[in-house]
């Protein structure tokens, strides 16, 4: 029978309940986890049609695990939600093209929003590992809704949490935290901003970006159809050639650099 | 190990093996050649190819539904140029089956393609009157025998290869299709498309998918797909290809027991990459266990009561 | 507790609430009222009743796939006479609208039936212009315009309560059929009745069911026949009761945002007698959760692109 | 909330492999024990589309169990072979037209085949119940086929396996197997023959009931959508009032007097 790469047959080895409507999962899959970047996603089965497009959140090459973090939204994450250790998983990856790490980069400022925040834990601890400093932001809706909010100021030089109700770091969005934290440690070539969270997030980023004149990545997400390529689904509108028109999100994305964005046809 | 023949003709072309990859889930083959060697499949149908580069429809584009899912990519292509000095030439060196799906607006554009298609070396070409995701053309024209008849002998004219023509299932009689595609000179026709659906996200009251409607794939839609299938054998004594909703080892022996000579594999692969590769492992042993010795007997062997 | 209404009007008839058992999946009612109480629905549609007792069709009669059956029942049934005098006086009995199925091999079949129907105390006629499953009649008259105009109109002189027209999904341009319908005076059509589909046994490489074909019900339906259901509403005036694999409470929604103004619900029974009830129930905070305060105030509420 | 009598969400309490395609379940699930009757069956879900047909063949009313015999030959007894004490499983039922045990029955020849013994453990278990001698005939392809041979003749009276091939207490048929208990037996006023197996099996049992005037019930199958009566997709071909007609399997069934059966017609 032929090798299947980015095919894996895992085992859920841990299921933390973060709260009610977030789990993280750690999986036992030694080929996915040696291979996977940050940035870069997998497509978990369940038993909806299409296979759910999660951001590899953590991965421990050494231990041959990786982690995702996944919100309760509807009927495939409801059934995620549900997982026990030790249940099978059949995941396939890693895909995409996820946030680039440049020998050139001095700091980054790493903003996340809603679920976005998972797959920027496994970035964190790439650029971490290069030696960038790093300035991390999360916005939440309040305080209550805020997740992981010890790994991630444990992994970062700055964390702020963002909260439009009630009392956080920073009452505000995510881009207010990123704003402070811009005010806290500045910029010097080779700055750069990393983004993951819901379109509005990431449209108030790039306009922040646009105005301080800094370029910033941002993870898209789009309702896929494969994952890898061939069925052109997950169409996120770009400017190519000076022309409009749309980029995959699971090839091209789901990180793009925020000037090739068609911010308007969003 | 296995000494079942699973070679297939359709027509005049020889496949190593019954499974052709269909058109607009596979893209021009390269993407999936990280996954394995385009080398074990019978054949490739290319995503869908215009004249001019397409855009496609605006996001969303996918949909999904219990046994299947809805798309209306709305035939994102650079253009049949761009395809032919871009995608083409690495796709003809895998050695397999390559056929172009062709899509146009009106007979002229199908001519056009045919012309541009001639010497570039492959094997077949698809022609698409069957996408229900755009506004002109295809599905239009796919479902008025009269217009099947005329772009098919159009294309036969002209092209230097096998004309296979796709149909749509969103039609009264499907056997009338077929037929004017053989009378218009079709080397084979390709069944079924997708059937035109839609859903509606009932907390916005929006249509899920931008384009109001989408097609309608998976194994939702295998029981159509195998009637028609059926419907077309007994109407035509062109080859068909048999697709739609095809999972399994065992959805290929039934779709080629009612009349496909070869079969074309589309959403599956959405799914798991893997999947043709492990139908075509699969095969030899299903067909042994109805007692068959080669893939080609079994054509058409469905006995009706 | 809940203070959304859930009554609906089909017409001049007025239903408690949207739920109408469909034809062919709830017998005469009677097996289900062990199950609950037929007073909770808004309505039974009967099996489809000829004019002379019919045998139906040998077995098998069933077949599965993926997302849906087949079913070839071939409309057995008992004959009007009977069923006006054994089934219908109990099911006028309960609390609910009581629609019966008619089906006939022509024109005179339909006026006998319509006929015979008169004064008996039943709330509608749903004129079956849709069964796959019998040799003549049915589908063949409800995929030609001329011919569901023609017996609309014969049955409207004649009724004295409602008539429904109940389409096939089997053509090219189901607005065309309701059209039909409406101008042969139809107040209402019903749609979708079953797509025509086919199983095979690969080991026996029968077709699963006796009658070769069948028709496929179930979830795997109904993005088509949520696009049908608008495609009608866009088309005609006259109310559209709409069905084909609704499963839960959400796909009622979803059905009437489309443009149904009731709906019915056939296959779901099966595999479990109590999800009508469940729906039901289920219903009043589906209807809160995206803000209605009435389910008559969402038919047709889809807003397209 | 409606009550859903009928409807079981029962937990499998024991699971007894009894060979490589067999299994044994036992079930949770008061109301159904108790309303259940002999040659009645019962609906359980899968993950397949339609609901599966399994007659009752063991019934505890004071444990609130019921058991069913299930043989693996498709998708859904596949997963049905793949259960674990513990989990859970929705039932449907009970349905049918079980059968008969008159008061003037004094002795009762129960033949099964294949699969179609299980649901024959609860007549028996009725029939020791009501005080009728019972002589019991099991019929199997070969000696390793054969099943739950303790329990039948234990319950039984008199009890034989009859194979086709290899040692057993007779060579041939399930009705090969009734002859030498009818030889052994013999009749009185009130002998019925219970038959379930397949039809070939049922055909033969009619045979010899037709040949030695005796009369029988037989348990038939069929393919259903619904399992009570609604959708007419269960036809057994029979004669009522001189024609040719169908019943349902699932109501006026699966038990059938062999005199309405029309034997010609399956
Ligand atoms: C590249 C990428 C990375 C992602 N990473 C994460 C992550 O780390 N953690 C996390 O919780 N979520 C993540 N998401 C979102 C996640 O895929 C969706 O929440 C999930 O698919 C919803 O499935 P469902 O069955 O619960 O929802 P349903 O609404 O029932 O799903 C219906 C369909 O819509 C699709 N869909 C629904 N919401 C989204 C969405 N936001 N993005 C894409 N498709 C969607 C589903 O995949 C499915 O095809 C990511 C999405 C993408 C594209
Ligand atoms: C009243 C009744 C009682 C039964 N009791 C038992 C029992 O006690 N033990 C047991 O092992 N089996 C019993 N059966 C047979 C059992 O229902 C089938 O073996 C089972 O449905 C097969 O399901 P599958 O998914 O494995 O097979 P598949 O072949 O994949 O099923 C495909 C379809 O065919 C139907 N089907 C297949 N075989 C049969 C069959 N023999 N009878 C009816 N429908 C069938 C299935 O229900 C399904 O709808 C009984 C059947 C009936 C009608
Ligand atoms: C995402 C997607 C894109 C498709 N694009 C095309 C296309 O470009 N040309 C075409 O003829 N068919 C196209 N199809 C239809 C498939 O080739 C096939 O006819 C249909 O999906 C039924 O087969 P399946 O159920 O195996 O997918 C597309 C289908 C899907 C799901
Ligand atoms: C077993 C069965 C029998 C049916 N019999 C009839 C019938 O007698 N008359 C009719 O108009 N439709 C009949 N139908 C069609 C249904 O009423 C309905 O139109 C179709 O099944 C689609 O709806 P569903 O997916 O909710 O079942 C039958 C369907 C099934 C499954
Ligand atoms: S999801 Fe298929 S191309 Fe991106
Ligand atoms: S299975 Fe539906 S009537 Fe018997």
């Amino acid at each position: 029978m032929m090798e299947r790469k980015y095919r894996h047959d895992a085992t859920i080895t841990k299921v933390d309940h973060l709260d009610e409507d977030n789990v993280f999962l750690t999986l036992n899959a030694p080929e996915l986890s040696e291979l996977s970047k940050p940035g870069q996603f997998v497509e978990l089965e369940t038993s909806q049609f299409l296979n759910r497009p999660f951001g590899v959140a953590i991965c421990d090459k050494k231990a041959g695990t990786v982690g995702i973090g996944v919100r309760k939204v509807g009927k495939g994450t409801k059934e995620i939600f549900e997982y026990k250790a030790g249940d099978k998983a059949t995941l396939f990856g890693p895909f995409g093209y996820g946030f680039s790490i440049s020998e050139k980069t001095s700091r980054a400022y790493v903003i996340g929003g809603g679920t976005g925040i998972y797959p920027l834990l496994f970035l964190l601890q790439e650029l971490k590992r290069a030696g960038i400093k790093t300035y991390t932001g999360c916005g939440f809706q309040s305080l209550t809704h805020a997740l992981m909010i010890d790994d991630f100021s444990h992994i970062s030089d700055d964390y702020l949490t963002a909260c439009e109700i009630g009392e956080a770091d920073v009452s505000g969005t995510a881009v207010d935290a990123l704003a402070e934290l811009y005010e806290r440690h500045g910029q010097s070539d080779g700055t750069i901003v990393y983004a993951c969270g819901p379109i509005p997030m990431l449209k108030a980023v790039n306009a922040w970006c646009e105005e301080n004149g800094i370029d910033a990545e941002c993870s898209f997400e789009a309702r896929m159809g494969c994952g890898f390529g061939v069925c052109r689904g997950c169409a996120i509108p770009v400017i190519r050639d000076g022309q409009p028109t749309y980029d995959r999100c699971c090839v091209e994305g789901p990180v793009f650099r925020r000037g090739v964005v068609d911010w308007e046809g969003l | 190990m296995s000494t079942i023949d699973l070679s297939c003709r359709v027509g005049d072309l020889t496949c190593k093996n019954p499974l052709i990859a269909a058109s607009g889930t596979f893209g021009f083959g390269r993407e999936m050649s990280r996954f394995f060697d385009l080398g074990v499949l019978g054949g490739v149908v290319s995503k869908g190819v215009t004249v001019k580069e397409r855009r496609g429809n605006p996001p969303h584009r996918i949909a999904e539904a219990p046994g299947g899912m809805l798309n209306a990519v709305g035939l994102q292509n650079p253009g049949i140029e761009k395809v032919i000095k871009e995608d083409l030439p690495w796709l003809i060196k895998q050695d397999t089956k390559v056929i172009v799906n062709a899509a146009g607006d009106d007979l002229g554009d199908y001519v056009k393609l045919a012309e541009a298609l001639n010497g570039v070396g492959i094997d077949a070409i698809e022609l698409n009157l069957s996408c229900p995701n755009v506004k002109t053309g295809c599905m239009a024209i796919g479902s008025e025998p009269a217009l099947i008849e005329e772009v098919t002998r159009a294309c036969k004219e002209i092209a230097d290869v096998p004309i296979w023509v796709k149909l749509t299932p969103n039609v009264t009689h499907i056997g009338d299709m077929a037929k004017a595609a053989e009378a218009g000179g079709a080397d084979a026709v390709s069944l079924i498309n997708t059937l035109l659906g839609m859903r509606i996200d009932i907390r916005t009251k929006r249509p899920v998918i931008r384009n109001n409607t989408g097609g309608y794939s998976g194994p939702g839609v295998f029981p159509v797909a195998l009637r028609m299938v059926h419907e077309c054998f007994k109407a035509v004594n062109i080859p068909i290809v048999g697709l739609g909703g095809i999972m399994s080892a065992e959805d290929v022996v039934e779709m080629m027991l009612a009349g496909a000579s070869a079969v074309q594999v589309g959403t599956a692969t959405l799914l798991d990459p893997y999947t043709m590769p492990t139908m075509i492992e699969a095969l030899p042993s299903v067909l042994e266990s109805i007692g068959a010795t080669s893939v080609s007997e079994i054509v058409g062997q469905m006995r009706p009561w």
